[in-house]
């Protein structure tokens, strides 16, 4: 939810924008229609294209994601050994973790002997 | 010169859909590139030769971070002479780029899908939409744009900025490049495997052709590379900034610690 | 690890400051994106406007300018540690915009005045 | 109290953890992007969050469905871990790093050897494949056989010769294995590869104080004071080097001159260290100098 109001902007932008433009190819049209030189647009649609403009810049400013710290040291101190030493690849499943999952079923208590008869018979 | 009044109709039936199709075929092409691109297929020797490469550019450029001897004996791993992996290794002899065959296939297809479908669309519209002048370019043009601009328009006194159909093409597909970037955009999610991935076999594609003069000028580049360490007074310049700091307050300490 | 890392000299201090090249492309990354976006923005405008000739194109730079102080604004008061120099945020693809505005001015433009 | 079964109740527990599925998806990115090892929250919020929105996520569902499966197994969820990986299989039959997640679904379950033939089968069809020859290292691991597990790193390194992960796990297999001058060799690979981490440094510097030997300390305390000046607020490197600077100070060998600018080395660490501490409101500095006092090893104090 929190990225939704800069697209907002830049959308209100676009749409002021493209009104502007399209009273402008009026004006353009009712010039033409009455054969008068055409000098300029009238002030009110060049102060909208501007605004417009400038919102949906600011729109876009924040669309095109942030900026990331680029000092390399700066970027590392606050690293702990943590995950720099973490190493995805060599994950090992077989640990004392195990034993914390709801579905843990504990190993039958096998007592050593029995172990010692598989061996001898 | 008179304000040339054009058919409104030409805004929407000749104007707008260039824009659209010089857009469009430019979305088409980059997937299209994409589904051909093939993989190019790596062995392990080529991998471990450029693992290798790598491990003693490292060993060059940081090299005067860890210890003498270290450094030595790395060095005499790469490049001594008998046993040296930089002498040793014997590779087959490399193809050259020209005769190789994928490597021509490569340029075909590079050709394929840039240059060509380009050419046959500007071709396409200057067929279509020929004979009559696109729009206005708001900015005035030399007579030397003339010919260029207005190929089909045999009319000599209109002004250079009347542009058409064809040029609005090639302008279209000039400008509209860099506007593929922002539609297509970048993945955000970046795949963290495939990039781990890449790293391991990916340094070994841009491997060059000819690793036995790769391998011969790594050699060169290694045996005179000398090792100054960097760390050798670290402890003067750290108690150097702490007497700026507090010149006194370091012999306190010395004496009660 | 934080990938490649590029150590360069920072001529203000003299001692080495390294860059992680993968953050230094995100940036270039985002300042690319809002320069497309500026240069295609502002030849709508332009071609809106009506602008002709060398309005054009100092609407053009203007707009570089504004983009220009815009992308200081968003980098906050501590721009270093974002780029490594902040003329190289003005000028690096300031032309690369020109060929997308001069389309969309002319779009515009057509759209607008000539018909 | 895990199996909510209705989906009311797991939309009031979710409610409670108060997981809203975008920030669910950044968090999960960001660990994926700085590779922590946070498997028991992955899976909490995987099964009450993120399972209910699968269509939302787009092409990333994937790399998440891996990373649900990984953190599965790791915490022994077979129930979480297993839908995830069909569903996977489902949307790419036969790909290899698929094989690969089956492979360590065996390893899970402790049926090792047929995990190892499952990657074997990988390797045989893509050599090039760096990430299952690393499964083989740990499954040699999880079976608590470290020399083979040895063996098969250094085979692999001397093809992937700058894969610091590989080189990484090597030093610590050598550091359990108590061997200290390879464990070393692994470490300063590692600085090789990023010259500018004040962890490779300090975890260097370690390994050669444990090795002892007054060159040793030497090279210990200036990799000890090169860590400290990357990172100003590493402790453990101001530790290390007051305790390295004091060995050099009480070993015989020592010259008088290089005596005095390591004492005045180990006062300068003190003060550091004392000055961190009493930053800290509730801890007084002075009684690390008492503890430091007993901790050196000279008799002067």
């Amino acid at each position: 939810m929190a990225v939704i109001w800069p697209k907002l902007i830049f959308i209100f932008g676009i749409l002021s924008l493209f009104h502007a433009g399209y009273s402008a190819a009026q004006h353009r049209t009712y010039m033409r229609v009455t054969e008068q030189e055409f000098i300029s647009l009238p002030t009110d649609i060049v102060v909208q294209g501007l605004l417009s403009l400038v919102l949906t810049m600011y729109g876009i400013l924040h669309i095109a994601g942030d900026f990331k710290e680029i000092r390399a040291n700066v970027q590392l101190q606050n690293k702990s050994w943590e995950n720099v030493g973490n190493r995805p690849m060599f994950y090992t499943f077989a640990h004392r973790g195990r034993a914390l999952s709801p579905n843990y079923v504990a190993p039958q208590s096998k007592n050593s002997l029995d172990g010692m008869e598989s061996i001898a018979s | 010169m008179a304000e040339l009044l054009l058919d409104s109709d030409i805004r929407i039936w000749v104007f707008l859909p260039i824009v659209l199709i010089t857009f469009l075929c430019g979305i088409v092409r980059h997937y299209v590139s994409v589904l051909i691109s093939t993989q190019k297929k790596v062995d392990l020797q080529q991998v471990q030769d450029s693992q290798a490469m790598i491990r003693s550019r490292m060993l060059r450029e940081n090299g005067k971070y860890i210890p003498k001897q270290s450094f030595l004996m790395r060095r005499h791993f790469f490049n001594n002479e008998e046993s040296g992996y930089l002498k040793t290794a014997r590779r087959p002899a490399a193809p050259q780029p020209m005769t190789d065959p994928n490597m021509m296939v490569e340029m075909l297809k590079g050709q394929l899908t840039n240059v060509v479908p380009m050419i046959a669309i500007g071709g396409w519209i200057n067929w279509t939409f020929s004979g009559f002048v696109t729009t206005k370019v708001p900015f005035p043009l030399t007579l030397r744009f003339k010919p260029m601009l207005q190929r089909g328009i045999e009319l000599v006194s209109l002004d250079a900025s009347w542009v058409s159909s064809a040029s609005w093409y090639f302008l279209n597909v000039f400008g509209l490049r860099s506007i593929y970037t922002l539609v297509l955009g970048e993945n955000n999610a970046a795949d963290q495997a495939r990039i781990m991935e890449e790293q391991m076999s990916g340094a070994a594609m841009n491997m060059p052709q000819d690793p036995k003069a790769a391998f011969k000028a790594e050699w060169e580049a290694l045996e005179i590379a000398d090792h100054k360490w960097s760390l050798k007074d670290v402890e003067t310049d750290v108690l150097q900034k702490a007497e700026l700091e507090l010149p006194i307050d370091i012999q306190s300490y010395a004496n009660t610690a | 690890m934080s990938g490649r890392v590029r150590t360069r000299i920072d001529r203000g201090t003299g001692e080495i400051v390294a860059y992680s090249d993968a953050a230094v492309r995100n940036n270039m990354a985002v300042i690319e994106y809002c320069r497309t976006s500026m240069a295609a923005l502002s030849g709508a405008t332009a071609g809106m406007l009506g602008l002709t000739g060398l309005y054009g194109f100092l609407f053009f730079f203007l707009a570089g300018l504004v983009l220009w102080v815009m992308l200081l604004l968003k980098a906050g008061s501590k721009w270093q540690q974002y780029f490594v120099s902040r003329k190289s945020l003005l000028t690096s693809g300031l032309f690369s915009g020109l060929f997308t505005y001069i389309l969309c001015w002319t779009f515009l433009y057509g759209m607008v005045h000539v018909y | 109290m895990y199996y909510l079964s209705s989906r009311r109740q797991i939309e009031a527990k979710m409610a409670t953890l108060d997981l809203d599925w975008e920030e669910v998806r950044d968090t999960l990115r960001t660990w994926r992007e700085d590779n922590t090892r946070h498997s028991e929250e992955v899976v909490d919020m995987w099964y009450y969050c993120l399972r209910h929105y699968k269509h939302k996520l787009g092409d990333e569902r994937w790399m998440v469905e891996e990373q649900v499966v990984i953190a599965g197994l790791d915490c022994n969820r077979l129930d979480v871990a297993e839908p995830c990986l069909v569903s996977l299989n489902e949307q790419f039959p036969g790909s290899l790093r698929i094989r690969k997640l089956k492979g360590m679904r065996l390893e899970a379950l402790e049926r090792f050897d047929e995990a190892m033939d499952v990657y074997d089968g990988i390797i045989r069809q893509d050599e090039t494949n760096s990430s299952v020859r690393k499964r083989k290292v740990a499954v040699l691991k999880g079976q608590g056989r470290y020399a083979d597990a040895i063996k098969e790193l250094t085979e692999y390194l001397k093809k992937f010769m700058s894969d610091t992960e590989g080189w990484q796990e090597l030093c610590d297999l050598y550091l359990k294995e108590g061997d200290y001058s390879k464990a070393a060799f692994c470490m300063e690979e590692l600085i090789l590869s990023n010259p500018h981490y004040h962890l490779f440094y300090t975890k260097y510097a370690e390994i050669k104080y444990t090795q002892g030997g007054l060159e040793n300390y030497e090279l210990a305390r200036s990799y000890f004071c090169q860590a400290a000046k990357l990172n100003p607020g590493n402790l453990r490197a101001l530790y290390g080097l007051y305790l390295s600077c004091s060995q050099v100070a009480s070993s015989p060998k020592c010259t008088t001159q290089k005596k005095k600018e390591t004492l005045r080395l180990e006062a300068w660490a003190l003060k550091e260290i004392t000055e961190k501490y009493s930053k800290c409101r509730d801890v007084d500095g002075s009684k690390i100098v008492e503890t430091f006092r007993s901790l050196s090893v000279t008799d002067k104090a």
